[in-house]
């Protein structure tokens, strides 16, 4: 992809992106932690922008940082003596020793295989216009009985999340 | 110097915030920024998916062109889920034992 | 298990919009539910009730305007009923219908404003409440005409009233009688049945009969809870009982109640104007007295039925010039002092409304 | 409404010299839209840039201009940036966005007054009158006094987190005018997930809210944080559903094409889909915080909400964002339900965008006047209102709706008539629906006649309500 704003927009999401997910783990308050992590995903909307991913960058923003976002907070919010900060546990050096290995070899993988990737023309061809219906119609069409799960999925964990967290003796 | 984006830019961020996602999950000690750092490598993962749907030349199926961006929508599903059960599990334990630090649950019983 | 969430104390006022005034509640809330209900008062207290003894029992008067100052003239006609009870002053028959047209605009006056900031404390942003002013207004308007006054009025004596009305007045409140009934029926029209309005109090702040008599509460709240007891019926005082009207009584006790017995009172006052605009007498509008009255040693108690409530004077006399004791019996006090069992339990927004339901003026609360 | 008025009666006293000027200024107004139609009926402006009714043609046009121009011009600059249509993209862009701040600055400025002189008028007074002439300056003189008051911080407050909800609010505020239609041409970003694009930036300003009031320490503001949190996550759904609802009867997500459609069809959807119109009105007035489900800043319960602790010009934006909020919603009602640009071949004569701000403007009204009528709900009955009644009924109206919209395509040909049956058959479902659902929940007024003071003349004690108890 080599237009200009795909470049620009690139370089600078990618930035705001890793720059916050590592806020994540670097601030000592769990709400700021949140909003890095709001951050981190509306920048990751933005990368799925360039993609040509409309309707997921959509759907990005509108799940993780419209909704987990607030659920995150109302979690911290409903544990109230609970210590509020983003402590590191006894794992921290090896949990960032077994991040950083992670994130090297995936990047070495990136950089050295020779993927089989489309370039200039016929990855301009593929700039897709209309996402929307074509992953709509996939979904009610070849992942139909794979939707119908997500589906079930979801309805399980809406119920077992109520049934979790309701007090006794609430109707 | 060629200043166009490929898939490897992308994978390699992919690979970043995964990293980063691991180590939160595994470093922190409070559940919710556990849960945090799964977010961040679902994220990638997705990242991931959707790049290789745009890019992948030998992904590229007559009759499913947009396989990447369905498989992402499963993954935004599975997260949505993932992270009410666990929220909801986090305020449960909260409720028993008045904390929420994964390094002072270590009991089997209450 | 426990709660999720710790209790917290929740100052609402000394200054705040629904508190009607300088006075506080220390709410004790879990989320939004109310567990416990501190009412501090005090914030307005002048000591009247002290500074009255040192003044001739003329003087007093203009202070009784000050207590309950939306409703002046029924504080002044408690207190000269209960100076000529004391010193035996006999009120000529004019003033008295002239006592009962005042006191009867100025509970159409007040009771607009009890309902105008009951609709507002529910949410209505202003609208009803700059309505009732519009007829609040108009009121103030005679009041000014009589007396020159708009709130404080310090209009009735001691034997009669301060002034005859100007020939200008008569007009002016033939033409308001005659209006108001169309503009009660426009705030029916806007209110009543607004299922927001009935959603919020219905079933609000409820007040049983029997609680409601054992704390002494009085007035439109206590009638609102079904009980009839109306001191103008069971004692009448002025010319009431010359007067044909009915006391409307509620059967909910709650606070859509007290709203609806509000409205309902403001019709039936409009009666009695009418009525006594009617029939009112030639004569004179004021006895006589010395300046400098010195009743004989004794006590006396006089009520009347105020806007708020059983309005009441005591006053003692040791033969001087000036009270030897004065109190005032404040309805307001007393029926604030059952919020706590009407809104504990309850959310905020409800404690909020019963407390808009009581119609307190924290003036007469601190006195 | 007549009654409200009445005080303040408009008498007209014209002079004959007012008289004339008003007959000549008429005759003007008439001359002018003659050859306006004369224009117009001559075919002169089609497809023009200068065509004043779609201002978008101009742009296009713009645009296309520059494409040539830079494409044979190869040049360091262009070479540089390595591809030649970015220039056209930089001014359309700048353009648009120009626009949008434009309108939507202005329309702060304006809409503060009159929302305020409409709610003047609804409440028996005049309203602001004084700076300059109508009152007209009375924003600018606000805003001015706002600028200038101090920014007071509360003890104990979250710095970073107290400063930056009110710039956060703000960004969704301007993002959410991006895909708004407004004429054929005139569409800033008309992606085609438009709706879902609506749905995603309405959810961002909750967690900015939840920051206010967190970061304020303050009881007042935390209660009506958590307050709007619970009810924008409540209200998202139906909100959703409606939309949604939309979309499947219009068969696109762009909303261009869904005003498109309601053009095409000469018809508006809030004919076809009452039921959604009101699950869309409500779920908004409750996002967007007015009456009557303005509980989040109950001003007679919780102060301000979650803004109580935020001063000056900070408070200025909460509260321009909310104003601005509400002429988007305005404005997603027009197109959406009120057939956006389209105005059954009126929008040939008239600037499409004149007929889409007359209908912003129209939904606008009703909201002040919604404001200046309605007391408010409380906290609980606001989510029973959504979980146990709007959402259920938008369920089972987008399943019909979704039937409905499967036999639209086979009978395409019959439009009129098939659609005027899905008007009466939305119709009677609304009536149906809402009613039966009603009692079905339990609601029925009929059943238990409300209990009106009665009026005695006795009076007594206990005694006395026991006997009346039993006489009645």
């Amino acid at each position: 992809m080599e237009s200009t704003g795909i470049i620009i927009g690139f370089w600078a999401l990618a930035g705001l992106t890793v720059g916050s997910a590592a806020l994540v783990f670097v601030v000592r308050n769990l709400l700021h932690a949140v909003l890095a992590l709001v951050l981190s995903f509306m920048g990751m909307a933005g990368l799925f922008l360039t993609l040509s991913a409309d309707f997921i960058a959509m759907a990005q923003v509108l799940i993780y940082a419209g909704a987990i976002s607030v659920l995150l907070v109302f979690a911290v919010m409903l544990t109230p003596l609970a210590s509020r900060d983003n402590g590191n546990s006894l794992f921290a050096l090896p949990g960032l020793a077994i991040g950083g290995a992670f994130a090297l070899l995936l990047m070495f993988l990136a950089v050295d295989v020779d993927w089989p990737e489309l370039r200039d023309a016929a990855l301009a061809d593929r700039a897709f216009a209309d996402t929307i219906e074509a992953v709509g119609r996939s979904l009610v069409d070849r992942y139909a009985f794979a939707f119908q799960v997500a589906s079930a999925l979801l309805l399980v964990a809406l119920i077992g999340a109520i049934a979790l967290v309701r007090e006794d003796g609430a109707p | 110097m060629s200043l166009s984006v490929t898939l490897a830019h992308y994978l390699a961020v992919s690979g970043v915030v995964f990293g980063i996602g691991i180590a939160v999950a595994l470093g922190k000690r409070n559940a919710i920024a556990v849960l945090m750092g799964v977010e961040l490598m679902l994220n990638a993962a997705n990242l991931a998916l959707l790049a290789f749907s745009r890019f992948g030349a030998a992904f590229e199926a007559g009759d499913a062109p947009l396989a990447g961006h369905a498989f992402v929508v499963f993954v935004l599903t599975v997260a949505a889920a993932e992270a009410a059960v666990a929220l909801a599990m986090a305020v449960l334990v909260y409720r028993h034992r008045e904390t929420i630090e994964l390094d002072r649950i270590n009991l089997m019983r209450w | 298990m426990t709660t999720a969430s710790d209790p917290y104390v929740l100052n609402i006022g000394p200054q705040h919009p629904s508190t009607h005034g300088v006075f506080r509640l220390r709410v004790v809330m879990d989320g939004e539910h109310l567990q416990d209900v501190d009412m501090v008062v005090g914030y307005l207290h002048r000591s009247m009730e002290k500074l009255a003894e040192e003044r001739t029992y003329a003087q007093n008067i203009p202070f009784t305007d000050r207590t309950d100052y939306l409703a002046a003239m029924s504080n002044n006609l408690g207190y000269c009923l209960a100076a000529e009870l004391l010193a035996g002053v006999e009120v000529p028959e004019r003033a008295s219908y002239l006592r009962v047209i005042f006191a009867e605009l100025q509970r159409i006056a007040s009771h607009s404003m009890a309902n105008g900031t009951f609709i507002n404390d529910a949410g209505a942003w202003q609208t009803p409440l700059m309505y009732m002013f519009r007829e609040r207004e108009k009121i103030l308007d005679l009041f000014e005409m009589t007396c020159g006054a708009r709130l404080t009025t310090n209009y009735m004596r001691i034997g009669g009233v301060a002034f005859e009305p100007p020939p200008e007045f008569y007009p002016a409140v033939d033409a308001l009688v005659a209006e108001l009934p169309d503009r009660i029926g426009e705030y029916t029209e806007l209110l009543v049945d607004n299922e927001i309005l009935l959603a919020r109090a219905r079933d609000v702040g409820v007040l049983s009969p029997a609680d409601a008599i054992n704390a002494s509460i009085t007035g439109p709240v206590l009638r609102a809870s079904g009980v009839p007891w109306d001191l103008r019926k069971a004692e009448p005082y002025c010319a009431y009982d010359r007067f044909d009207f009915g006391i409307p009584v509620g059967h909910h006790g709650d606070c859509y109640d007290r709203f609806l017995v509000r409205l309902e009172e403001m019709r039936q006052s409009v009666r009695i104007i009418r009525q006594a605009l009617d029939g009112l007498p030639s004569g004179a509008h004021k006895t006589e007295i010395p300046l400098a009255l010195r009743p004989e040693p004794g006590e006396a108690y006089a009520r009347v039925e105020g806007p708020r409530g059983e309005l009441g004077f005591y006053v003692v006399s040791d033969g001087g010039p000036a009270p030897f004791r004065f109190h005032i019996r404040a309805p307001s006090l007393i029926n604030l002092s059952l919020l706590r069992e009407m809104a504990v339990g309850s959310s905020l927004p409800d404690a909020i409304v019963t407390l808009g339901s009581l119609d307190i003026v924290v003036g007469e609360i601190d006195r | 409404m007549s009654a409200a008025l009445d005080p303040i009666r408009l008498r007209a006293r014209l002079a004959p010299r007012t008289l004339a000027r008003g007959v000549i200024a008429f005759a003007a107004f008439v001359a002018l839209n003659v050859a306006i139609a004369a224009l117009v009926v001559s075919g002169a402006l089609d497809g023009e840039w200068y065509d004043f009714r779609d201002l978008g043609l101009g742009v296009q046009q713009l645009r296309e201009w520059l494409d040539e121009q830079t494409a044979d011009q190869p040049g360091w600059l262009t070479d540089i940036l390595r591809s030649t249509t970015w220039l056209s993209y930089l001014v359309t862009a700048l353009l648009g966005a120009t626009g949008i701040l434009s309108f939507v600055g202005g329309v702060l400025l304006v809409l503060i007054w009159v929302e305020r002189r409409l709610i003047g008028r609804i409440q028996v007074r005049r309203g602001p009158n004084r700076v300059g002439p109508f009152g007209l300056l009375q924003p600018v003189a606000d805003a001015i006094k706002l600028i200038q008051k101090e920014t007071l911080i509360p003890v104990g407050a979250d710095r970073v987190m107290f400063f930056l909800p009110p710039v956060l609010v703000f960004i969704p505020g301007l993002l959410v005018w991006a895909p708004v239609p407004w004429a054929p041409h005139m569409t800033y970003v008309d992606t085609n997930v438009g709706v879902l694009y609506l749905v995603a930036i309405g959810s961002l300003a909750t967690l900015a809210i939840f920051m206010a009031g967190w970061s304020s320490n303050n009881h007042y503001a935390l209660l009506g944080a958590m307050r709007t949190v619970a009810m924008m996550i409540s209200y998202e759904i139906p909100l959703a559903l409606s939309l949604l609802t939309v979309v499947v009867l219009t068969g696109s997500a762009q909303l261009s094409a869904i005003v498109e459609w309601q053009s095409v069809h000469n018809v508006w959807i809030v004919v076809l889909l009452p039921l959604t119109l009101f699950t869309f009105f409500f779920a908004s007035t409750a996002e967007l915080n007015r009456t009557p489900n303005d509980i989040a800043e109950a001003e007679s319960e919780i102060v301000a909400g979650f803004h109580t602790e935020y001063s000056g010009m900070k408070f200025g934006l909460f509260y321009a964002v909310e104003l601005g909020n509400a002429v988007a919603v305005s404005a997603l009602t027009a197109a959406l339900f009120l057939g956006g640009w389209s105005m059954f071949g009126l929008q040939e004569w008239v600037p499409a965008y004149l007929l889409f701000a007359t209908k912003v403007a129209a939904v606008y009204f009703v909201l002040v006047w919604l404001r200046g009528t309605l007391p408010r709900f409380r906290l609980d009955q606001l989510m029973a209102f959504a979980w146990k009644y709007l959402i259920p009924l938008a369920l089972l109206n987008l399943g019909v709706v979704a039937i409905e919209a499967a036999l639209f395509r086979r009978w395409e040909g019959e439009g009129v008539v098939v659609l005027g049956g899905f008007a009466l058959a939305n119709g009677l479902l609304t009536v149906v629906a809402v009613r039966g659902w009603a009692r079905f929940l339990g609601y029925a007024p009929e059943r238990e006649p409300l209990l009106r003071p009665t009026l005695t003349t006795g009076v007594g004690g206990l005694r006395a309500v026991d006997r009346m108890r039993t006489t009645r």
